[in-house]
């Protein structure tokens, strides 16, 4: 066990997997020499040379589908796309190719690779630099789509990421980079498909993934804290497969439910979420489950408006304030 | 049954030279006995495609569906000069290499009736055809989604150190997708052995190269890329498998090559077409530019085929696609049971197998069954 | 009035629209000469010429993100993507350019232009040709998406989406292209935004969208005769902007609601309804939202399995049924 | 204020014989005052630049921040070649492009600073500008977006026989992009009224050229297209302005052209990016290739400038610049309430102007305050 960031996880993961099989490469953009625009292939270009660190040219669908065609092959590629922004280029690569193959095909050819990328909002990068449309994968029957909070989660999914069978979307997040944890020594995979209690409690159900699971067990933290709350937070992990029986056990529990999102409400991952919940926990609920999302507006680069279109720690506060209000006056 | 079959070898990430094997590829197509098996094959493409175009009206087949007609001599040219070992990867107008690989006409027709015996158990379709031992790496739907793919799999055998080559065939109206442009440049950058082949039939659906290409010798294209390419006549077998036997050799040694292969689509864009827009000096013209009788001449002129000759073939492979259909029909539907058994490799939990009419959640109980409220 | 098909009334709204306005012009593949793949441009290069009628290379994204270059400069394309599953090279430029546009430069520039294109399955196209997929334009603000279910309103949406200034996503149907309806003579625009009650009921409100609301319709009509049944029908006709408004008064009403989609269950369409009515009329409710969905499956290609995959007419029918036992055991 | 500022003119279709204005262009730069011009305008950019990445270490200026950098005589030379009705499409690294337009620099750093003085009101940022009276479409962080942008735009003048040119410029990195190749061709195929133009900085971000593109002489690709094509030292703004006039006079002639401007990058990628990766030797060579003192050594040498007027022009210059962060700091910031203004430019019913606070629908009352259960 040692303390590290989410980056120096990712980063000692790809190291170990890429030393444990010489099938595991690399391929994006600014990998290698460049050591990667949020750093985490740092130094592995020198460790391990130009054929197992590719740069690739700026060109998202090609180098994402020779991924794709490599895979078909037997190895196993682990692409960087520099943001989630830009995976757009490469989405019918993703979705028509990479997710189609095993099935079209008749289950006659895996396709194993991990997709890591980056979500994020909040660094005043603009319109079309601060999007979280990790939906536009997690949607999609074929892919698998995994999204840590945690270093040691980032580690443990990571692992089982690259030893999937299958086409896995990696989501990162710029603000959890920095973030530190503990870190198990051991290389255990996660379980692809399984969320997980963050945090135990008994009032609400708070639910996130990503840089908003982070968010919720901050906020559960200090509600317990300001307020004597004793929130439970559930961290999805996966958002495909999804694992909602460990989110409406939670919810049977608590009888309340407030989901976090960094996309944008309507539509978003939290809709599925919210629509699962109030079936699946249909009698057990006492107040609406409360979504707390991203303002639906392109995202402004000015600071003051970025900051008043993401949810903050108050906007969870007070959602779940209300929410337990709600819950007062129906019981 | 992967696709991963092959153990990695020796991983230098070096090619090793391309020692020619003299039993596959075909330096020399000069005997007459590989004539004449070029043009049982291009034959059998033909007939099969016919066959086709009846089951599809039959409602035998449905979906999409896309013939070689007029492509059998660059179909049987260019794959005469692949070895076993190597890859293919081509769109959706793919029956005739299916058949040119090797596969059994049986499953290619089982495959377009949506049979469990289908080269992909029926869930591919005439779009959608893939063998993993033929290594025939798929029929794509999606026009360019094959160019990065084939890239791909050409650097999967450079990682290894391996010396197969990919083949990707596409359509001329596919080089101006922007994965064309990409995947051509990787492929030459990282000196991959790959083979892009165009299949330049002159026309997109009913769109003319010269309204879609604004360079509409479309091998010159290779030009972007520093990369070597030709154009030869696909009605004329020989000379398509004289071209392709240059082009594997230079991919082989590590040198990418695009091969535009001159061809004539002798029927509307997929079998529902009726191709009314073509005008109608083009369409008659189309009746002296047929490569299964221009070859049948030539080899006849040739005296290595006559009438006699002619008429055998065409009565055996007549048996042949009587047989795939009779297959074909007889093979059964795959079983709803396995509607869920390809969506993942790797099974992991919560991987949802409903079908529609499934609830999400079983029923509530009702509200004095035990629930908490 | 005149009775028409849906491919009709959409033919005919584009020449009527291209008459009305010079700038108004059509580009896509095979939109001239072959006269379109599902044949709405018919006639349409012999009228208008090459100049407004524009065969463009296969160039998904270049074409569309030429059409929107070119609104911004004042003109009002209308383009057409011959599936919607193409869409995805296109995607870039439509998520990231048409919808940011506007925003992204402070309201500078407006991007008057419609993107039609059909969805649908149940073709045996196969697994990248049969995908349901408005979800990836549904979610995006700066887009607005209509998707209508009757000839009727085809022509008065078409309508709305050519005259409006925003990035219109015009969803049709393949299988919708030969149904007939009624279509009125006058030229009036729906109103975006806005959906519709299709069908007065009490008992249980049904909603749909596109072929859905058609399937919609018919239940209805079908379990009035078969089961007594008296079904309300809610027609979605816009994506984005959602009315949910339409939706929750109707639930608040019945108490009840099944949603039909053509897409994938999990964080389709159908999840965003679900999660609104189970919150906005959360008191009125007497069961959990049903959602009858496709199947998680890249779609196969052969008849049986692609019907399997498919809700059936039956399967709605058993969901209301379910749905009205809940509601039963729960009064 | 919308980009549509324009009357349609006779829509003939037909391309206007490009009528010279030799007011605009800049078909001779030899007399000292355009000279003059020439470098007061360089200077401009490299001192706001400098302000620029001085005013974001200060956190004043957030988000990506790519500056101009060694590109001062590529852009002023560029811009110098265009008319005022001419566009311009550019990607992130533009803000030399909006003051060569014309922008006024305290808009300019007003948007870098996020203010609603900015030239796009704060929304778009460093990589955003916008202005739609100079016409400059567009600053575009989408490495390639803007090339079927400006292609349509050059579609948009086509189609109503305006006689305006395009231009559009993006970096050596963005050429193996799909959209490149889509738009490329379709500009040649539909011969509109547009320059592409490559900044050949020899990097993407640490990735050089021979890395990255397989046909590394950049301007050698619009022969895929048969388009006309240059390459120009962009080191010296008089060779970029005549280049450019001849590309214009091709794109306004209906004969779209590909320059490339060969630049050098005198820092990091962006304001952050120490480039280490880049070899001491080449970073050494830089001091040599700074287009700004180069072309001040030339005026000297050809007597237009002297230490004096350098002196001068730099004074006055500073002053600009240091008004433009003064003013840039004393806008106010766009006000919150205008958050949703700009998602749709035609009000509709239900569009959502929630704040992540807000709930969706107001807290149902208590059970026993009117619910129906
Ligand atoms: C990305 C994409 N766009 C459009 C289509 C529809 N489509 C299928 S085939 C075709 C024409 C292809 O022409 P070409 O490349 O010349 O191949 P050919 O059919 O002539 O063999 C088109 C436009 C598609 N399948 N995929
Ligand atoms: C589609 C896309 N992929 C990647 C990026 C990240 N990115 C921003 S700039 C850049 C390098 C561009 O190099 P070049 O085209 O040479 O332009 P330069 O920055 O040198 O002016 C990259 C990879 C992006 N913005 N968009
Ligand atoms: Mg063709
Ligand atoms: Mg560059």
């Amino acid at each position: 066990m040692s303390i590290m960031t989410y980056r120096q996880a990712l980063h000692d993961t790809l190291r170990a997997e890429m030393l444990r099989d010489e099938n595991v490469f690399l391929m994006g953009e600014e990998i290698g020499v460049f050591e990667g625009s949020y750093k985490i292939t740092a130094g592995m270009l020198a460790e391990f040379g130009e054929k197992r660190v590719r740069d690739t040219p700026i060109a998202e669908e090609g180098f994402t589908g020779a991924a794709i065609g490599a895979a078909m092959l037997g190895l196993r590629p682990v692409v960087e796309l520099m943001t989630i922004n830009f995976s757009l280029i490469a989405l019918d690569q993703i979705v028509n190719h990479a997710a189609k193959i095993y099935g079209m095909f008749g289950g006659q050819s895996k396709v194993p690779m991990v997709i890591r990328t980056p979500g994020g909002g909040g660094q005043q990068l603009g319109a079309t630099h601060s999007q979280n449309i990790e939906l536009y994968y997690a949607f999609v029957p074929g892919m698998k789509v995994v999204a840590p909070s945690t270093p040691a989660d980032a580690k443990a999914l990571l692992l089982a990421s690259i030893r999937d069978d299958d086409p896995v979307l990696f989501l990162e997040n710029l603000a959890l980079y920095n973030t530190k944890g503990e870190v198990p020594d051991d290389d255990t995979p996660a379980v692809i498909g399984k969320a997980k209690v963050a945090r135990e409690g008994k009032d609400l159900t708070l639910i996130g993934y990503s840089r908003m699971a982070y968010v919720a067990r901050q906020v559960a933290e200090q509600l317990a804290e300001s307020d004597g709350l004793d929130i439970e937070v559930v961290d999805l992990m996966s958002l495909r497969p999804l694992d909602r029986d460990t989110v409406i056990e939670s919810v049977k529990k608590t009888h309340a439910a407030v989901i976090l999102e960094d996309d944008w409400l309507t539509y978003g991952i939290g809709a599925e979420i919210a629509a699962s919940i109030s079936d699946g926990a249909f009698d057990y609920l006492d107040a609406p489950v409360r979504r707390v999302a991203m303002a639906e507006v392109p995202m402004p680069y000015s600071k003051p408006l970025e900051t008043a279109a993401l949810p903050s720690a108050d906007d969870v506060k007070n959602a779940i304030r209300q929410t337990l209000d709600a819950v007062g006056r129906r019981r | 049954m992967t696709a991963q079959t092959r153990a990695p070898r020796k991983k230098t990430g070096q090619k090793t030279a391309a020692a020619q094997d003299s039993t596959s590829g075909a330096n020399t197509v000069q005997d007459s006995a590989k004539l004449l098996d070029f043009y049982r094959e291009m034959v059998l493409i033909r007939r099969f495609e016919e066959r086709t175009a009846r089951a599809y009206t039959q409602a035998l087949i449905g979906g999409y569906c896309h013939l070689n007609l007029g492509e059998e001599a660059a179909v049987v040219g260019l794959t005469s000069a692949m070895r076993d070992s190597d890859y293919l990867f081509t769109n959706y107008r793919e029956h005739g290499y299916a058949l040119a690989r090797g596969i059994d006409p049986n499953e290619v027709m089982a495959e377009l009736y949506g049979r469990a015996d289908g080269v992909s158990k029926g869930w591919g379709g005439s779009m959608h055809m893939f063998d993993v031992d033929k290594r025939m790496l798929g029929g794509y739907g999606i026009v360019g989604g094959q160019i990065p793919l084939a890239t791909g799999a050409a650097l999967a055998i450079d990682y290894r150190g391996e010396d197969d080559v990919v083949v990707c065939t596409m359509g001329d109206g596919t080089t101006n997708i922007g994965a064309f442009h990409e995947s051509l440049n990787i492929a030459a950058l990282w000196n991959l052995p790959c083979v892009f082949v165009i299949i330049n039939n002159k026309l997109g659906m009913g769109t003319t190269v010269d309204k879609a290409s604004a360079e509409p010798d479309l091998y010159k294209r290779a030009s972007a890329y520093r990369m070597p390419s030709e154009r030869v006549d696909g009605l004329d077998p020989i000379a398509v498998a004289e071209a392709s036997q240059r082009a594997m050799d230079s991919a082989r040694a590590g040198k990418p090559f695009l091969l535009e292969i001159m061809t004539e689509r002798l029927r509307g864009h997929s079998v529902v077409d009726p191709a009314k827009y073509r005008p109608a000096d083009e369409v008659a013209a189309l009746k002296d530019l047929d490569p299964v009788h221009m070859f049948a001449d030539r080899l006849k002129k040739d005296g290595v085929l006559d009438d006699e000759k002619i008429a055998k073939i065409d009565e055996e492979v007549m048996a042949v696609v009587a047989e795939a259909a009779e297959f074909a029909e007889k093979s059964p539907f795959p079983d709803v049971s396995t509607l869920f058994d390809y969506t993942y490799a790797t099974p992991v939990p919560n991987d949802s197998r409903r079908l529609p009419g499934q609830p999400l959640f079983d029923p509530a109980p009702a509200l004095n069954e035990g629930a908490a409220k």
